[in-house]
């Protein structure tokens, strides 16, 4: 987790963590190195100090919660954090809006929620299993109506990449 | 005595009069619609009662409830805040049959100063200088052709109803009167149902002044001096202040007894605005009186040192006005930003929402009148109005250092406002230096509406920020739920603190 | 031309400090103790350093690292707000000796007041009336009987270095005279390290009144007229107003003159306070001067209409006085408010910790200068002050109906405070008359800490309020955890909706 | 969950809830009946509209999601939520400070946390096991240094009320 992308607006910037202390981060965005202290003051309302400067940064989470909206003070940004999994979901939505056949998840994780019974029938843009993996809730959603037709997992279970969880017709 | 009020009204302005009543040792009740149930206004009040579904004809809007309401709890008076039904003779003269004191003036003043053409008529009556054109609604075309060719070309066509700019027409050349008229006539009968229309000159360019009044009910008027309201946008008022740059001590003068005149003229009673339009030379022409409070009425009771609400409820409640207009005079500088929920970048539409986080701003020389609290959603049915943001100094170039410091300070999240909009007026070369009309926003786009620059550092900052964020997240989601399976490598770094001195 | 201000201090008054410098277009540098990182005025600063450990000896008050920030960072100046290094003459040379502007009075000047007996000499030979007593330090008991016998007893023996009520003792009877020289030079010499002492007569329940003075580098010397500060506990004010309900306008007169005399005698340079202590009948004594910014100073600026901090920096950059003696007058009344994270009804103990909500008073006449917000954690190594609230009205009357109202707004919650206890003071009789001294608190016990009444309407509210949290908190909890297992009973009858029409 | 009992300072009231539909409630605290609107509208701060006046109550926490401080406009008040874990909890803390050989729950539930491994040391104060039953999660801790002995249930299993969970020497 110490290095993944995040896009601001139109840019998309690398962004890896070197060292860590408390609130006293050594990050690299792109090929700039900082070290500054980050301080969350109130919910969702930063202080970063850095080179002896003061830096108010609110975040609100847009949708979810590796997007946000970032307030500072004269520029807003739409952010959105790109990890292994954003990538697999994004890459699944480039694919004509239509589902795959069996919903995996692409990285290793455990079965925290089902919400669906084989047999099911659902509407698009229903969840239908959460999985934690990569230490974040993921909800799984079919993108167009569907009937369950096997879930081949139960909650609880450690699941591997790729494994099929549930399969939709 | 009044004990206690009614306040038919919402958001800052309801809040705003329930402080002074608090002050007053009256008692408060609010009303509010479905949506209201958890607005500040219904939180400061002492009491408060739901009055029906969330469009104001629904309720801020129903007489009816409203006063059944008033009846129910006892309350001695209403104050109907500004909008709504605070110029509506009909609602004045309910108040009076049901014996409840209306804080305004009577159904009578609101009447006469509503239609435009009688109040252009007892205004020259009383000898305030009007807009020449027309005082009687216009018969026919040839008659209205007389009357514009007496007062010269441009003019504006416009309804003996109107208000806000609807059932109003710019005519340039004579070929256009005809139809011009038409079209008036026939917006204004759509909006008003009555489709009366006049002439006045059209002055090009003009300065917004408006003078405050206070009239008792014993024949006593004084005017509380001017407040600049020139910079506007689609006819609606962004930034006052008062005194205005503009205007020299004679002409403020001469205005200010016009302005008592005016109310006078109509036997005036309680708080009232008379507006004028003023030319680059400083001839001033009535345009009409808001019988109400104003949003903007805050830069006056700073500089004047008046409770203006308080007045009103005295005068209510029969008292005589204690002030004199000789113990009343312009202390320094105010200036009033509103700070609406709209997004500047996008053609100004309202964006309502939720509140993520507020922080306003504070300190010497600055009042917030505000409703809106973290957390809070702001509704779609009503203004987008979040609060007014007043500031003093000694001087206008003091009072315009400390709006931009409490712009500034003042940050709000979860919807979009116009805040660093207005700190862009602040900076403004024609704002600075007072030398600005109604055509200041048009006129100033490149100044106001410049393209942001790119600031890379900026973003670097914002990068860093959510990337903290999102490993706080991690942090608490692996304590919560992934505990206990292995240690992350992030955290591992964050142990070697030998790095770090 | 100041561009630069480091401020060190922290809390409300760095806050205000950098408000101004904002206004003024200077950059604000904030230093910060290691509790503090996350703390306002941190957030506030443009730029921030971090100087030490928790306790002020390491940090607030640590001088050599202050100045080192200082140069590191080009500060022009340095503002040190009250307290901490305001009053210390060693570190106005320091920054003198740095080349770093101290923005206040230099070391000679603070010497000069900072020793009690040095100041009463000043005093005598500038014609300002002084508390009858010696003019040297007591030599022997012998001495102090002379002095004794000449001004009548009872008399106070201080300590010259002295202040805040250490090193001071009454006499009542002569033959406490020795003895209480003897403690009163020894707990001198080991708070001070300087065991003079010196003898001043006793005036009983005087009146605490202080005059604001500002001075150039260029001799120009004016005062802002007084602040009543009678309302105290152990030593420490708790609410100041302006003007004083005390005197008259010639004593008025006489006072200011005597205090711009007073700081003329010294070569003051900046925001000086000069405080009397005044009996019954008006006679005033100079008691000392504060050679700083008070903390009370915010009446003054709202009734005068002058911002002390801006000042100050233009003095301290060297300019003129701007304002003179005949711009100013009184404008109104204003009040102030100390508000204290600390329990009333436990003896006044602090009580720092973490803020759950605050909602603070906005509105017509309200100031509110704070630094806490939702989530802060008030430290337990500084002044417990949370803030100070300041009221205006154009009358004493409405000052403190709009206190009362702005103190009902106040609400604070994760540490007791005061705030209740204030609004008591505000409904006291002998405050709302005007009448009363230093003695107010002591002798106004029944009114101030009258017992809680039991409400047990009030009580069934909170239990109801309790009761809704805890369905909410079960409600989120099942759907969260175990929900799909069933429905609780009491959300089957929360969908009984027929029952509610 | 409709009937419960709430300390608040010395007085102990019986709270009734009759009739909800959304924020509004039917109460009865001891013997008398209200009619109410209850609106969170900030995180601890409450509205209470009823019979058309509008009070202002903040509550925080106080050590526990049962604990609160109470903040009213003229009064504060500690209170306290006494439920049937509460009372059990108390029951079990007056007998002389002393732990029983066996924990459980008192009342059906599911075990959310083991905290424990057989032949731990754990000491005074330490949390063994963590059981959701009432809707909300008790800890179940020690009161004295202890051995743990036995571990007879396992995380995400169902429990009846008394059944042993854990048993310590």
């Amino acid at each position: 987790m110490n290095a993944l992308e995040i896009s601001l607006d139109n840019r998309t910037a690398n962004v890896k963590l070197l060292e860590r202390e408390g609130n006293r981060f050594l990050i690299t965005v792109d090929d700039n190195e900082y070290d500054a202290h980050i301080i969350m003051v109130e919910q969702g309302v930063y202080l970063l100090l850095m080179d002896g400067k003061s830096y108010n940064i609110e975040l609100i989470e847009a949708g979810g919660p590796k997007k946000y909206y970032v307030n500072t003070y004269r520029y807003s940004y739409d952010a959105e954090i790109i990890d292994a999994e954003t990538r697999y979901q994004k890459s699944r939505h480039s694919d004509h809006g239509d589902d795959d056949s069996v919903i995996s998840s692409p990285m290793p994780g455990k079965v925290v929620r089902i919400l669906v019974k084989e047999g099911d029938q659902v509407k698009a843009g229903d969840t239908v299993i959460v999985v934690a993996a990569m230490k974040m809730e993921s909800e799984y959603k079919v993108k167009k109506d569907r009937i369950i037709k096997e879930i081949k997992v139960r909650e609880e279970d450690t699941v591997d990449a790729h494994q099929p969880l549930v399969v939709i017709e | 005595m009044i004990e206690k009020v009614l306040v038919a009204n919402r958001g800052e302005i309801a809040v705003r009069v329930m402080r002074s009543c608090r002050e007053m040792g009256i008692v408060s009740v609010a009303v509010y619609s479905e949506v209201d149930e958890a607005s500040m206004h219904v939180r400061y009040a002492d009491e408060a009662y739901y009055i029906g579904p969330a469009p104001s004809a629904e309720s801020y809007l129903n007489m009816e409830k409203i006063l059944e309401v008033a009846k129910q709890c006892e309350a001695d008076a209403i104050h109907p805040g500004y909008g709504f039904l605070s110029e509506n003779a009909t609602f004045s003269q309910k108040c009076r049959d049901a014996g409840v004191i209306f804080i305004g003036p009577g159904p009578e003043a609101i009447r006469s100063m509503g239609d435009k053409i009688t109040a252009r008529k007892n205004m020259i009556a009383a000898g305030v200088p009007v807009v020449p054109g027309t005082t009687e609604p216009i018969s026919d075309d040839s008659k209205a052709m007389e009357v514009i060719r007496e007062v010269g070309l441009p003019v504006m066509i416009k309804a003996s109803a109107g208000g806000g700019g609807k059932g109003m027409r710019l005519v340039k050349e004579e070929a256009e009167v005809a139809g011009a008229i038409r079209m008036a006539r026939s917006e204004a009968a759509t909006s008003f149902g009555d489709d009366s229309v006049y002439i006045e000159k059209f002055i090009d360019s003009p300065h917004h002044i408006e003078f405050q009044i206070l009239a008792d009910n014993h024949g006593n008027v004084i005017h509380l001096f001017e407040r600049e309201c020139s910079v506007q946008r689609r006819y609606q008022k962004i930034v006052e202040e008062t005194p205005s740059p503009l205007i020299t001590p004679d002409v403020r003068e001469a205005m200010g007894e016009a302005a008592v005149a005016a109310a006078k003229a109509v036997n005036y009673s309680g708080a009232g605005t008379i507006e004028f339009i003023v030319d680059d030379d400083q001839n001033y022409y009535f345009l009409e009186m808001n019988t109400r409070l104003q949003v903007e009425h805050p830069i006056t009771e700073r500089v004047v040192g008046v409770d203006l609400v308080k007045e009103m409820i005295r005068i209510a409640q029969g008292d005589q006005l204690w002030l004199k207009q000789d113990d009343l005079n312009q202390d320094g500088h105010a200036i009033e930003c509103r700070i609406y929920a709209e997004d500047p970048d996008n053609n100004f539409m309202p964006s309502p929402g939720r509140i993520a986080h507020i922080t306003e701003p504070k300190g010497l020389g600055v009042r917030c009148d505000g409703y809106i609290y973290k957390g809070y959603e702001i509704p779609i049915y009503y203004d987008p109005l979040i609060s007014k943001l007043v500031c003093w100094s000694r001087t206008r170039e003091g009072a315009i250092a400390r709006m931009k410091r409490a712009l500034y300070e003042y940050k709000i999240t979860g919807v979009k406002t116009n805040i660093r909009f207005l700190e862009r007026i602040m900076d403004c070369p024609a704002f600075k230096e007072g030398k600005y009309n109604t055509q200041f926003i048009e006129k100033n786009q490149q100044c106001l509406m410049g393209p942001q620059e790119n600031d890379p550092q900026n973003e670097d900052r914002a990068i860093m920020v959510i990337f903290a964020d999102y490993l706080r997240k991690l942090d608490k989601f692996e304590t919560k739920v992934v505990a206990r399976e292995g240690t992350a490598d992030w955290k591992v770094t964050g142990r070697k603190k030998n790095l770090f001195n």
